[in-house]
């Protein structure tokens, strides 16, 4: 028996089933999606931060040859103002209508404000600028802080401050405001032997996918409209074009293409429903594809913040109390990141007393979307810097101190979440056992090590399988979950232990969204345990299905046949699965399993932690990497290869965040850094290995112990980082990016406080 | 509205003429070398149609000569192959390091320093190199070829000496004698793939017992063209290049910087990075002459 | 707006195409061609999806005319795995697990094939240096270059 | 007997009390309670007969899809929380 906790396929490492498409260049993404008579469709977009749309005159670009259609804001269907429910978070329908295309106002320098399509991108790029617009421009307003002062510009006339249910009708960009609260955390600050507080900052920074936007639509004379694109849902995609367009979903059908990259950003919509009107329009079929300039300017980047964080501690080293204020940028519409951050802020943490004050306030930037583990790595950047101060103040190692407090089974967090069972503590103890922790910090004056520790909840939602048995013995497997990273093939594993098949025996499958059930989004890190979950079941139900199968055979009841190990039995009767799916003519024809599942406990969340090892050159501020290591809960992993991936490109979207990646915005409210040039994730050669060491903590709620890998992993990296500069040059900046110039400008600081107190 | 078109001249008269008969046609024509910076603007900032005319089949302009006393490298000459010239590589390790700085593998496979030269970035990497090494700009002209020294070509934010019937054929480098050697370094906040944040270029001449007797030191990214700094030269000649010197040297680079802020790094930092780059880059030539 | 005859090889195929003056290679390869396994990320030059190789040497195919493909010999990703089967590259990006959405790995092949013809037996650093300008959001690198450096020693070892 | 926890931005309808216990055996029949007890709380929490799109409503820590109709044991915690946009890998 093999030593995987006695599974044949889980644990093992084999070839991803859409691998060699992969590597041939054959496998098609939405860019890829070729039709007869295929038009080019192209946005123009605002090039105001904030600015009335006054008048659009599109008569000139209608009238250049090769124009088939143009389109403004005013021809999407106004289905009047109404909150949709897309299974992802609600949203008003006027905020996600206005995303698409602004008709009132430009509430970003990127708005999409018309379209067209043409024979040609070149010409729709010609007819572009034909298009006339007139703007008034008005004040913009980019810092959370800024925007929610009074008399800051306002960016949507009628919003008012909502409070958990209760509209307050004050006017201002200060979309919601929620607390928690647990025990009396003024009394616990007040018995604290140890109070330490700091502020933090960290910039708008986007998802950086290297696939930009895309979407082909091909709208029929029968009203039936077709969309491909690359999308995290095609579920949830439909549902938000069918809502924008005020048409019903079964009139759409999305058809998800392999899709370069998302991380949350490629969950909302942009070109789709422009490009089905356009189609619409011109009765021809219209494929758009976002410029990388339009994709930085214009799609989900997630949210800039501000953070105030207060932690005491006794003299034990006890974490006694603590309070979070979190002011999250959404961006041009209300979004719903700093929920989660308030989720995350101390996850990591049992702390008996505290509160957590959190507001969504928007500014003119595009509307924030979910980045892996969304929310988790702002406020752990910021929570990790105080626990570390905390420790310092105690005399404690930062170790220490976290595994004297981690969060366990039964610890409530503060917003009022009970724990089940999680792995906190088997994370940090394996920072602990790790041979890189064991070793020696990097030698030389100007390098240091630090660690930290971070969460993601995971989500659970709804997915479907089916399996078709064939005649020899594999299983075809449709499954509803766009593949970003592999997990067509760690579904299709599971699916394969629990009916004793090899990966290779299972074919899967990713539908459209008329061939399969209704499956939500590849976010959450659920695919791998949802829909993971639903193959399961659905290999279960071809079980039980063969089961009877078999009986007829042997001339048996159903329930006298046993299944077990891939081998169906009753009495001296024998029958591989195999040899069986090679009979089912002879006993009704077809089996196919079903399942759908809807998980709504036993999720599971997940720890992630660091140990990065930093040089600092002190002259220029510059950061290198040395040594870093990623430890994570899996629960179970199913496809160890694929979770390291995870963890180690988790980390190094992390390690872009704390360094170099940002926003960069000109004072009139342009994004002056839209490029891969300019908005700098991290090249190879920026990197060492990454470490990974997978903690196998199980996961009760799931039938193999899974828990989602897809996101904690972003959460821990930037204050890792922190505490390694710290430990390195003696200075620990506040504000993310930690980018070249804020580090000499600290140790500057930090010299000229040095050389005061001496003088003094 | 004019088109785009596409020519690819074959000798130097051939693309004089074919300049000149679009000027003539009121076109606008536009010398293409590796095109790495050319269709990166085509695409952005500078979209109007043009006639691109190839200097890459231009016979004069893909020569690479290392001779005695002069190096030529033709403006159609890509990065790629100038850092696998190994007799270049020590002959001009600061012009080839700078080169190898342009962009990535891919784009090393067709940048080239001409084009480097004449794209006229204030943050153009071979420029600096080029400077403080000597090169001059053999230029064709309508009326024969003329020369210009390289700190003199470029003029502005993306403009420089060349009429429009002129194009760079390729550039003029003496060849380091003796005990002289270069260096050019960059900051970026990345490893590899970015714009300099700020660069320096430091070429040096040491006697037999290692006093600097000529130096000439050129910066960039830190004012609209890249600058000389002839006190940071003067800083080292006469001085063995000790850490005094360098420090002299720094301070002079610095405080002729007159860097802005953007996105890439603020006044305050470029001012002090630059020095630290001179510092660094001055020491690097000093070893490498030291070892000849 | 006339457009240019081009005469080129693709993948050891003697190919003519016309197309406009300043239409990119890439746009040429995946529009006018069908050769769609070539990806565009930015067309700048900046993230090295487009990777081709001319005259084996690596560059990018959006910043390349479409006409400067007059008489080379473009390789694309359609090139690298040959009628008997997979490239030994493509192989290790296989069992590394070196891809996950897969949208920057061809450009990532052809780069990884140009750097073992052109150095064979690439150190950590080589291979790091060399594969900078593709730029990969998911992997975080380490398998891709574990896969290059084991295909490398696989060469080297067969060689 | 299940204990909903009350929003501390709702607690000035529960006169701050934080924890509350309430009978019920599912979402709805909790909320039926606490709006028995404290007037207005339903009208906070429900748009009609559904909660509201910006509330979640966890049963036990966990998030329930079912909504009002979820399942409420004996020695449930029933918390009303922002509702929140999902993450992604």
């Amino acid at each position: 028996m093999p030593a995987n906790n006695g599974y044949k396929v889980i644990g093992t490492r084999p070839i991803r089933h859409d691998g060699v498409d992969k590597v041939t260049g054959r496998a098609i993404y939405g860019a890829d999606t070729q039709l007869a008579g295929l038009l080019y469709g192209q946005v123009l977009r605002s090039p105001h931060a904030h600015a009335r749309i006054k008048s659009i005159d599109t008569s000139k670009a209608v009238a250049l040859p090769g124009v088939k259609a143009v389109l403004t804001g005013t021809d999407l269907p106004d289905a009047g103002d109404q909150i949709v429910d897309l299974g992802e978070g609600p949203a008003r329908l006027k905020y996600l209508r206005d995303n698409v295309l602004a008709t009132d106002k430009a509430l970003y320098s990127g708005h999409p404000v018309a379209a067209v399509a043409a024979t040609s991108v070149h010409v729709a790029e010609e007819a572009l600028d034909l298009i006339e617009v007139e703007y008034e421009e008005l004040e913009a307003v980019l810092d959370v802080r800024e925007a929610m002062q009074e008399g800051a510009p306002q960016l949507h006339d009628d919003m008012t401050t909502q409070e958990f249910g209760e509209d307050t009708g004050r006017k201002s960009n200060l979309a919601t405001h929620f607390e928690h609260r647990l025990g009396d955390a003024d009394k616990a600050f007040a018995e604290a032997d140890v109070v330490v507080e700091r502020e933090f900052q960290t910039a708008t920074v986007h998802q950086g996918y290297i696939e930009p936007h895309n979407a082909t639509a091909s709208w029929n004379a029968d009203g039936q409209l077709t969309v491909w694109t690359s999308t995290q849902g095609s579920f949830t995609a439909r549902a938000q074009v069918g809502a924008v367009l005020d048409m019903p979903i079964s009139k759409i059908k999305v058809v998800p293409q392999e899709i370069g990259g998302g991380f949350g950003g490629k969950i909302p919509i942009y070109l789709e429903p422009v490009a089905a009107l356009l189609s619409k329009a011109s009765g021809q079929p219209v494929k758009m594809i976002m410029t990388r300039p339009a994709v930085f300017e214009s799609t989900g980047p997630t949210p800039g913040s501000y953070i105030k964080i207060k932690m005491g501690a006794d003299n034990s080293g006890k974490i006694v109390a603590a309070d979070a204020y979190i002011a999250f940028e959404s961006g041009a519409y209300p979004g719903g990141l700093v929920g989660a951050a308030a989720m995350c802020v101390f996850s990591c943490y049992d702390i008996p007393d505290g509160r957590i004050d959190c507001y969504d306030v928007v500014v003119n930037k595009p509307r924030s979307f979910a980045y892996r583990a969304p929310g988790s790595t702002q406020v752990a950047f910021a929570t990790e810097h105080v626990v570390d101060l905390l420790a310092a103040q105690l005399g404690m190692e930062p170790l220490e101190i976290r595994l004297k407090n981690n969060a366990t089974t039964g610890t409530r967090r503060i917003d009022g979440v009970v724990y089940p069972k999680m792995g906190c503590k088997e994370v940090l103890e394996a920072i602990r056992d790790s041979e890189h922790y064991q070793s020696s910090a990097p030698a030389g004056p100007n390098g240091g090590r630090g660690i930290s520790v971070g969460y993601w909840f995971n989500v659970g939602l709804k997915s479907s399988c089916t399996a078709s048995v064939n005649a020899d013995g594999t299983v075809s497997l449709v499954e509803g979950s766009t593949d970003i990273g592999g997990t067509r093939t760690s579904v299709a594993m599971q699916f394969a232990e629990t009916l004793g098949l090899q990966a290779e025996d299972v074919k899967p499958q990713v539908a459209d969204t008329d061939s399969i059930g209704h499956t939500d989004v590849t976010g959450g890190s659920r695919v791998t345990y949802a829909t993971g979950w639903a193959a399961y079941k659905a290999a279960l139900d071809v079980q039980d299905q063969l089961c009877e199968r078999a009986a007829q055979l042997w001339e048996v009841e159903a329930g006298q046949v046993e299944f077990d190990d891939g081998v169906f039995r009753s009495g001296d009767n024998e029958l591989t699965f195999k040899e069986l799916a090679g009979r089912l003519e002879e006993t009704g024809g077809p089996v196919i399993g079903r399942a759908t599942v809807d998980p709504d406990s036993g999720v599971g969340g997940s720890f992630a932690a660091n140990i990065a090892d930093v040089e600092v050159d002190p002259e220029t501020g510059k950061v290198d990497i040395l040594r870093f290591t990623v430890i994570q809960d899996a629960g179970r992993a199913i496809h160890p290869a694929y979770v390291e991936g995870q963890m180690q490109g988790g980390s190094v979207q992390g390690i872009g965040w704390a360094l170099n990646e940002e926003y960069f915005y000109s004072g009139d409210g342009h994004l002056d850094n839209s490029s891969f040039l300019d908005y700098r994730i991290p090249t190879s050669l920026d990197l060492p290995m990454i470490e990974t060491i997978i903690v196998e903590v199980p996961n009760p709620g799931h039938p193999y112990g899974v828990r989602g890998v897809g996101e904690a992993n972003i959460a821990p990296p930037p204050a890792a980082i922190a505490a390694a500069i710290e430990d390195a040059v003696g200075v620990r900046p506040q504000e993310l990016p930690m980018k070249p110039d804020r580090i000499v400008a600290a140790l500057q600081a930090h010299e000229e406080r040095a050389a005061q107190a001496a003088g003094g | 509205m004019g088109a785009y078109a596409y020519r690819a001249p074959s000798s130097v008269e051939e693309a004089l003429s074919t300049l000149a008969a679009e000027a003539a046609a009121g076109n606008r024509a536009q010398m293409l070398a590796g095109g790495t910076d050319v269709m990166v603007q085509m695409r952005s900032i500078d979209k109007g149609p043009r006639t691109f005319v190839d200097v890459k089949h231009v016979a004069e302009a893909n020569a690479l000569h290392i001779g005695d006393d002069e190096v030529f490298i033709g403006a159609g000459i890509a990065s790629a192959v100038l850092n696998e010239n190994d007799e270049l590589k020590s002959i001009l390790p600061g012009l080839i390091e700078a080169a190898d700085l342009i962009g990535s593998t891919q784009i090393q496979g067709r940048a080239t320093i001409g084009g480097n030269l004449c794209n006229s970035s204030p943050a153009g990497d071979t420029i600096p190199a080029l400077i403080a090494c000597g090169a001059v700009c053999e230029i064709a002209s309508p009326g024969g070829n003329r020369e210009v020294p390289t700190e003199d070509f470029v003029t502005g934010v993306g403009t420089n000496v060349l009429e429009p019937t002129e194009f760079l054929i390729g550039l003029k480098i003496p060849r380091p004698k003796g005990r002289s050697s270069d260096a050019y370094l960059r900051f970026i906040p990345r490893t590899e793939m970015d714009i300099a944040v700020c660069g320096a270029g430091v070429a040096l001449t040491l006697d037999d017992s290692g006093v600097c007797t000529a130096a000439k030191v050129s910066i960039g990214a830190v004012a609209i063209t890249a600058l000389v700094v002839p006190d940071a030269a003067a800083a080292l000649v006469g001085t063995t290049v000790d850490d005094d010197a360098l420090a002299a040297a720094a301070d002079a680079s610095s405080a002729l910087a007159k860097p802005i802020t953007d996105k890439r790094g603020t006044v305050e930092y470029r001012r002090k990075v630059v020095g630290v780059l001179t510092k660094r880059a001055g020491a690097i030539a000093r070893d490498r002459a030291l070892a000849l | 707006m006339s457009k240019q005859h081009v005469s080129t090889t693709i993948n050891g195929d003697e190919v003519e195409f016309l197309c406009e003056p300043h239409q990119s290679l890439l746009d040429v390869l995946r529009d006018e061609l069908g050769l769609t396994g070539t990806k565009e990320g930015c067309a700048t030059g900046d993230c090295g999806a487009c990777s081709v190789m001319i005259d084996g040497r690596l560059v990018c195919s959006c910043l390349m005319l479409g006409v400067e493909a007059q008489g080379v010999e473009v390789t694309t990703i359609e090139g690298i795995a040959g009628a008997d089967g997979l490239h030994v590259i493509q192989e290790k990006y296989l069992e590394h697990a070196a891809l996950q959405c897969g949208i920057c790995t061809p450009g990532f092949l052809v780069a990884s094939k140009a750097l073992l013809d052109h150095n064979p037996n690439p150190s950590e650093h080589e291979v790091r240096h060399w594969l900078a300008g593709n730029l990969c959001r998911c992997t975080g690198y380490d398998k891709i270059v574990r896969a290059v450096l084991d295909a490398a020693e696989e060469v080297h070892q067969s060689a | 007997m299940p204990v909903a926890w009350i929003p501390s931005l709702m607690q000035k309808l529960t006169a701050g009390q934080q924890q509350v216990e309430v009978e019920g055996a599912t979402v709805r029949e909790v909320v039926a309670a606490l709006d028995a007890r404290y007037p207005g709380f339903k009208e906070r929490v429900l748009d009609g007969d559904r909660i509201k799109t910006e509330i979640a409503v966890a049963v036990d820590g966990e998030v329930v899809a079912a909504g009002l109709r979820a399942k409420v044991g004996p020695q449930s915690e029933v918390h009303f929380l922002p509702a929140i946009s999902g993450g992604a890998s």
